[in-house]
C-alpha cells in the first residue's frame, strides 16, 4: 500500500493525517510538495485539511487551480484513489472532481467540536470498515463546510446512492433543519460523498484526529482499516 | 487599467451572510430593507491598455480561477 | 509622510511621540547634537514602556527565575525549559490589548501571530496556544462586540495557522470597558540542543530580511500601546496592523526548515517597533554594530521614509544574520515559500545602528548608552484602600436556586461558545481539549511526554489584596497544572495594570509581583518569560479614568512523562468524590458573595503556600499510583460549582453527602477556600488511608452516577436543566 | 429601490486576500495583473422609493453595521 498526501501553501492537517496512517495502518505516507511536476507511483492520493492559499478568495480554489491538481485528475480518471478532507474536500469540489459546493457554516463562525456521522455506504474503500447505519463520533473544525448542491446535483447524488456520510444524532438520527444535529448547515444533512467510479471520496469532517484512545477515542479508526483492507488486497 | 469583477451566489444559493445581515438591520430598525445580498468585489489593476482586451482578460480570469461556476455569478465593469 | 512635511526635531515633537524633557535631554547628551527625525523615532519606541519595562524592571528583577530544569529564562524572546527525552518546551505570553479595543478582530489575530512568531523564533514548532481574555461587563455596549471581534480574530490566526488553541480564561468586570485585555500564549517544543538565539555575531555577516513586505501598518503602535485612552482613540486608528496567517505558517515551515540547516547565526522576530527593535536587541545583545541599506527592504507602499520603515510594525517578518556562505541555502527556501528574502545589511564593529535610506544616513545611533541610558523608574507607590468589611447578609435563596444562578453568571459560565470557534484537535496530539481538564494537555510528537498548560488569574482577589491575588495565581495555575498529573515546572506572566505613574497602580504592581514572587519560591515554579501591558484604563461616563483590575494573567506549564497517566476532571459512575483539603467556608471577594448577596466585600482568601505544596504533591502522587481517576481543583464558585462542573464534563449525575457541620450551608459550598481539590477514585479506603498518613484532610463527599444532582434533601436537579443554566450566558449576551 | 454598497479595505491597510490573489493570477500566466484588492459587495433591496434617501438610509447603514471604519471604506450606489 503506498499513500500520498499532497501538501499544498497553508495545508496544516498533514501531519494528523500521517499519524493516523502510522497510528492505524503502521504505515507512513510520502508526503508529496504541490510544485512537484509528476505524482510518484501511490495507491491512494490524500488531500488533507488546513488553509490553502489561506482559504482566500474561496475555500480551496486556489488549489483546486494548482498544476499538480491536474496529474491528480488524471491519476483520477485513471481509476485512482483520492481521499479529500475538509480542505481537500473543498479542493475536490472546486477541481470539479466532486459535485457541489462548501458555503460558509449556517451559523457564519468556525465550528470545532464532535459530531457523529452515520455511515450511508459501507461498499466504498472508505467505508468498507463500518456498517451501513453505523455511528461514529469525529471531531470537525471548519468554517466553510455547509455542503450545497442544486436541485439536480442533489437528486443525481442522491439517486445514485453517492452520499456516504451525514451528520446525525448519536442514535443515528439525521434531520438536516436540526442544527444540534447538523451544525454546519449542509443540505440533506450531507457531510461527505463519493464520485461515480466509487473511488474519489470527500468528507468534512477529521477521522483522523480520532484514531488513538488517548486522544479521546478511536471512532475515526475504521476509514483507515477499511483503506488499508481495500488497498492490500 | 482598472476592473471591477463583482461575483454574486446565484439564484436559489442560500446566502447565510445576507440573511444574518437582514436581520440585524431589522433589529437596528432599518425595516425598509427587504433583501439583503452578499457578494465580493476583486479590483484588478492591469497593464492592458484597451478596455475590450481588460474585459475579455478578466472574464477568462473570472473563469479560470476567481469564480466558482456551480455557485457564483459575475459581472465585470472597467472602471478606468 | 512625505518629505515636504517632514516635521521638526524638537523638545515638542520628542513629548508628542512619548519621551518626557528629562529623557529627551538624555538623547540630546548620547547624540551630541540634535537627532534626526528617524533617531527620535528609534528612541521613543525603544524607551517606551512597551519596548524598554522602564516602569517595572525594577520590580520584574526580584521574580525568581531558576531552577535546574530551566534552559533560558527572562531575556529572550521566550522562556526555555527542559522536558525530558532531549526536548524543551519554548512558551511565553504576550498582550494586544490596546490593539484590541481599537479593531477586536485584527487586534487579537496579530497578538496571536506575534506570540507564535516569539516562540518559533527560538527553534521550536509551536504546538499549542491559549488565551487569557477580560472584557468590560456585559451589559455594556462594546461588550459584545469586542468579545464576538476577539474570539474570532483569535480562531481565525490559530486555525489558519494549525497551532492548536487548547485551553485560557474569560473574566467580565465593569472596569474593562471599553480596555480589554488579550493576552495570548504560545507553547512550542524543540530539540534541546537546537535552539537559536537572537544574539547577533560576526563582523561582516549579512542581515536577512524574510516574511512579508513592509508598510505603513501599525506606525507609531508600539508608543501607542503604552498611552492611556481617550476620546482620541479613534483618530490613532489608521495604524492598524493586519494578520495574514497565511504567510505566517508559511513563515513557520520556512524557519524551521532552515534552522534544520548551520545557516542561521542569530535569528528574531519583528515585533512591536518592528525593525528598530529587532535590529538594535540583536546587535545589542551580541555586542555588535549594525548597518542597514533601507533600500532592500521588501516593501508593499510606494515612498516609504526611512522613519516609517524603521518603526513600522507590518506583520509576519523576521531578522536573521546568516553565516555569508549560507545565504543562498536559505534563499532556496524562502522561494520555495514563496516569501520576501532580502539581504538588507550587515553586522559591523563600530557598536552603532547605521541606517542609510537613498544613499543618505538616516541614522547613526551608539547602540550601548540607547540600551544602557534607557530610563529607569522607580515610580512611587501607595497602599490601595482595604476593601469594605463583608456587610449583612440576608440569605433568601435556597442552596439548588442560588446554584443555578452562580452556573449562568458571567465568570461560571459555560466557555463553550468560545473554545468552540478554536481548532483544539489539529495535530492530533491533544489529550485534553478546553474543558475536559484543569490544565490542557498536549502530547509531544513522537514521545509519551505530555505538557499540562493553563492560564490563571482572579482579578478581584488582586483588587482586594493584590500580594495576596498574587500569589493566588500562581497558586492556580499550579493547581491546575497538579489536577492532571503533571509537574509544574515554570511561568510565562502577562502582568496588565493601569497608570503607573498614579502611585496606587504602582502599589498594586509592587505588591502583585510580591506575592508572585512568595508562590513561585515556594513551589519551585519559576518565571521565565512574560510581559507587561501598563496604562489600561478607560474614561467612564464622567470623564474619570478608571484602571483595569490589577490582572497579573499567569500562564503555568507543566510536564508529565507518561500522557497515558494523566487524569481529566470527568466523573466515573460508581465512583466516590472526595475532597481533599480543608473546608473553611471563606465568603470574602467569593462569586457567590458578588453574585447573589450584590457585594465585592471583605478580604480574598488567604493563601498557605505549605499546605498548596502538600495537598498538590499528595494529589499528584495519587494521580500517578492510579488512586485518583480524575480531578478537579476548587476555585471560583467554591465546592458545590467545582463537583458540578465535573458533572457537567462527564454528563454523570451524583449524589452529595450531607455537608460538615459547624458551618452555614452557603459557606460550605460556595466558599473559596484555597489548596482543595475535587478527586474521584474508586479506592477510596487505599486513597483515605494514604491522606492521613501524610495528613492531609480528606473526606468522601459525593457519590457518581445517575443523571441529576442530587441534593442532602432529595431535591435533585437534572444534569440538563444544570447545562442550560451554564450555556445560557454566552448565547444571550451573543444573541442579536 | 436597490442599492449597492462596495466596502474596500482602506488604500495601505494590507489585503492579505489581495495579495495571495495576485500571486496566483500570476502563476496561472494572467501576468498583466499588477494589483488585486479584494472587498464586499452587499445589494439591499429596500421599499424607499426615492433614491435620494436610499442612498441616505444605505450610508447610515454602513456606519451603524455594514462598514468597519476602522480599516474599511465604502460607496454607495442605486442600482435601480
Ligand atoms: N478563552 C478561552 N479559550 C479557550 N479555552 C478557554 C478559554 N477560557 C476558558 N477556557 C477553558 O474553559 C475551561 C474552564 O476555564 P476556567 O473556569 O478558567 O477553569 P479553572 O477555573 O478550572 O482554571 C478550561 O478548560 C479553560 O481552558
Ligand atoms: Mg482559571
Amino acid at each position: 500500500m503506498k499513500i500520498g498526501i499532497v501538501v499544498f501553501p497553508g495545508i496544516n492537517r498533514e501531519r494528523d493525517m500521517v499519524l493516523a496512517f502510522e497510528r492505524v495502518t503502521g504505515h507512513t505516507p510520502t508526503i508529496i510538495w504541490h510544485r512537484e511536476t509528476h505524482l510518484p507511483k501511490v495507491d491512494l492520493i490524500v488531500l488533507p485539511g488546513g488553509f490553502s492559499y489561506g482559504d482566500y478568495l474561496r475555500c480551496g480554489a486556489m488549489a483546486a487551480h494548482s498544476p499538480i491538481m491536474q496529474e491528480i485528475s488524471h491519476f483520477a480518471k485513471n481509476g485512482g484513489y483520492v481521499l479529500g478532507v475538509c480542505n481537500g474536500f473543498q479542493i475536490l469540489t472546486e477541481a470539479g472532481l466532486l459535485p457541489g459546493a462548501l458555503l460558509p457554516n449556517a451559523s457564519l463562525r468556525f465550528l470545532s467540536q464532535d459530531c457523529y456521522l452515520r455511515v450511508e455506504r459501507d461498499d466504498t474503500p472508505y467505508t468498507n470498515g463500518w456498517k451501513k447505519g453505523d455511528v461514529f463520533l469525529t471531531p470537525m473544525a471548519h468554517g466553510d463546510g455547509n455542503y450545497f448542491a442544486d436541485t439536480k446535483t442533489l437528486k443525481m447524488l442522491e439517486d445514485d446512492n453517492r452520499i456516504v456520510f451525514r451528520y446525525a444524532s448519536a442514535s443515528g438520527k439525521v434531520d438536516p433543519q436540526d442544527q444540534t444535529l447538523n451544525p454546519n448547515g449542509s443540505i440533506n444533512a450531507i457531510a461527505g460523498i463519493i464520485s461515480e467510479n466509487g473511488r474519489i471520496c470527500g468528507m468534512m469532517p477529521h477521522p483522523e484526529d480520532l484514531v488513538d484512545p488517548l486522544m479521546g477515542g478511536d471512532d475515526g479508526k475504521p476509514l483507515f482499516q477499511g483503506i488499508m483492507e481495500t488497498l492490500t488486497q | 487599467m482598472k476592473v471591477r469583477l463583482v461575483v454574486m451566489l446565484k439564484q436559489g444559493v442560500l446566502d447565510p451572510q445576507g440573511k444574518a445581515i437582514n436581520q440585524k438591520l431589522h433589529n437596528l430598525e432599518f425595516s425598509e430593507v427587504q433583501d439583503v445580498r452578499v457578494g465580493k468585489v476583486i479590483d484588478l489593476e492591469l497593464t492592458e491598455t484597451s478596455s475590450e482586451k481588460a474585459k475579455q482578460r478578466t472574464t477568462e480570469m473570472a473563469q479560470k480561477l476567481l469564480v466558482n461556476g456551480v455557485i457564483e455569478n459575475f459581472e465585470v465593469e472597467v472602471l478606468s | 509622510m512625505n518629505k515636504k512635511q517632514q516635521p521638526i526635531v524638537n523638545e515638542k515633537l520628542a513629548s508628542e511621540f512619548g519621551l518626557s524633557t528629562e529623557e529627551y535631554a538624555k538623547v540630546l547628551t548620547i547624540m551630541g547634537r540634535n537627532p534626526s527625525l528617524t533617531e527620535l523615532g528609534i528612541f521613543s519606541v525603544m524607551w517606551s514602556e512597551h519596548c524598554s519595562y522602564k516602569s517595572s524592571r525594577a520590580w520584574l528583577k526580584t521574580l525568581p527565575t531558576k531552577a535546574p530544569w530551566v534552559i533560558h529564562g527572562p531575556g529572550e524572546n521566550a522562556g526555555v525549559v527542559d522536558i525530558g527525552q532531549g526536548f524543551a518546551a519554548i512558551f511565553k505570553m504576550e498582550s494586544h490589548n490596546h490593539p484590541s479595543f481599537i479593531e477586536p478582530y485584527q487586534g487579537a489575530a496579530t497578538g496571536v501571530g506575534g506570540i507564535l512568531r516569539d516562540v518559533f523564533t527560538m527553534g521550536a514548532r509551536p504546538i499549542a496556544n491559549l488565551n487569557a481574555l477580560r472584557f468590560g461587563s456585559p451589559d455594556h455596549s462594546s461588550t459584545r462586540h469586542i468579545v464576538d471581534g476577539v474570539v474570532r480574530g483569535i480562531g481565525g490566526y490559530g486555525n489558519c495557522v494549525g497551532v492548536p488553541t487548547v485551553g485560557g480564561e474569560v473574566n467580565f468586570h465593569s472596569s474593562y470597558n471599553g480596555n480589554p485585555l488579550v493576552n495570548a500564549m504560545t507553547v512550542g517544543v524543540a530539540r534541546k540542543d537546537k535552539i537559536f538565539l537572537s544574539a547577533a555575531a560576526g563582523i561582516g555577516n549579512p542581515v536577512i530580511y524574510v516574511g512579508s513586505k513592509t508598510g505603513r501598518d501599525g506606525i507609531h503602535g508600539a508608543t501607542m500601546a503604552s498611552a492611556e485612552f481617550d476620546e482620541d482613540a479613534a483618530s490613532k486608528r489608521p495604524t492598524v496592523q493586519v494578520g495574514d496567517p497565511f504567510v505566517e505558517k508559511l513563515l513557520i515551515e520556512a524557519c524551521l526548515e532552515l534552522m534544520e540547516t548551520d545557516a542561521i547565526v542569530a535569528i528574531q522576530d519583528m515585533g512591536a517597533a518592528g525593525l528598530t527593535s529587532s535590529a538594535v536587541e540583536m546587535a545589542g545583545k551580541g555586542g555588535v554594530g549594525i548597518e542597514l541599506d533601507l533600500d532592500h527592504v521588501p516593501q508593499r507602499e510606494s515612498h516609504m521614509t526611512a522613519y516609517e520603515m524603521m518603526l513600522s510594525e507590518s506583520q509576519e517578518r523576521m531578522l536573521m544574520i546568516l553565516r555569508p556562505d549560507r545565504t543562498d541555502v536559505a534563499k532556496q527556501i524562502f522561494e520555495k515559500w514563496e516569501l520576501d528574502f532580502a539581504i538588507i545589511g550587515h553586522l559591523t564593529d563600530t557598536g552603532h545602528i547605521v541606517v542609510r535610506h537613498n544613499g543618505k544616513i538616516e541614522a547613526d545611533i551608539p547602540l550601548k548608552p540607547l540600551a544602557d541610558e534607557a530610563p529607569l523608574y522607580h515610580r512611587p507607590t501607595a497602599p490601595s484602600p482595604a476593601p469594605a468589611p463583608i456587610g449583612d447578609l440576608k440569605i433568601e435563596k435556597s442552596i439548588e436556586e442560588t446554584l443555578l444562578q452562580l452556573l449562568g453568571c458571567a465568570d461560571l459560565a459555560s466557555r463553550a461558545w468560545i473554545w468552540n470557534q478554536y481548532d483544539s484537535t489539529i495535530g492530533g496530539q491533544t489529550v485534553y481539549r478546553p474543558g475536559k481538564a484543569d490544565a490542557a494537555l498536549v502530547q509531544v510528537d513522537k514521545t509519551t511526554i505530555g505538557l499540562a498548560l493553563t492560564t490563571d488569574c482572579t482579578p478581584r482577589y488582586c483588587a482586594a489584596n493584590a500580594k495576596i491575588g498574587g500569589a493566588q495565581a500562581v497558586v492556580e495555575a499550579w493547581r491546575n497544572i497538579t489536577a492532571v498529573g503533571a509537574k509544574p515546572l515554570a511561568v510565562t506572566d502577562n502582568l496588565n495594570f493601569g497608570n503607573p505613574e498614579k502611585p496606587e497602580v504602582m502599589g498594586q504592581i509592587a505588591d502583585v509581583i510580591e506575592g508572585m514572587k512568595k508562590a513561585c519560591t515556594i513551589l519551585d515554579f519559576p518565571v521565565v518569560s512574560g510581559n507587561v501591558s501598563l496604562y489600561n484604563e478607560t474614561r467612564d461616563q464622567e470623564g474619570k479614568a478608571v484602571s483595569v483590575l490589577p490582572t497579573p494573567a499567569i500562564g503555568g506549564l507543566g510536564v508529565i512523562e507518561d500522557t497515558s497517566k494523566a487524569v481529566g476532571n470527568s466523573l466515573i459512575g460508581g465512583c466516590e468524590l472526595v475532597i481533599i483539603g480543608e473546608t473553611k467556608g471563606h465568603l470574602g471577594q467569593t462569586i457567590w458573595l458578588r453574585e447573589i448577596m450584590g457585594q465585592e466585600t471583605g478580604a480574598p482568601p488567604s493563601i498557605d503556600l505549605q499546605t498548596e505544596k502538600a495537598n498538590g504533591d499528595f494529589v499528584r502522587n495519587e494521580i500517578l499510583n492510579g488512586n485518583i481517576l480524575a480531578c478537579h481543583d476548587v476555585s471560583d464558585g467554591g465546592l458545590l460549582v467545582a463537583i458540578t462542573e465535573m458533572v457537567l464534563a462527564s454528563n454523570i449525575g451524583c449524589t452529595l453527602d450531607v455537608p460538615e457541620s459547624g458551618m452555614r450551608p452557603e459557606a460550605y459550598w460556595f466558599g473559596e477556600d484555597q489548596a482543595r481539590y475535587v478527586v474521584v477514585t474508586s479506592n477510596k479506603d487505599k486513597l483515605l488511608q494514604n491522606a492521613k498518613e501524610k495528613n492531609i484532610p480528606a473526606r468522601v463527599i459525593a457519590y457518581a452516577g445517575g443523571d441529576g444532582l442530587v441534593f442532602p434533601s432529595g431535591s435533585v436537579i437534572t444534569i440538563a436543566r444544570l447545562r442550560e443554566a451554564n450555556n445560557g450566558f454566552f448565547t444571550a449576551l451573543m444573541k442579536g
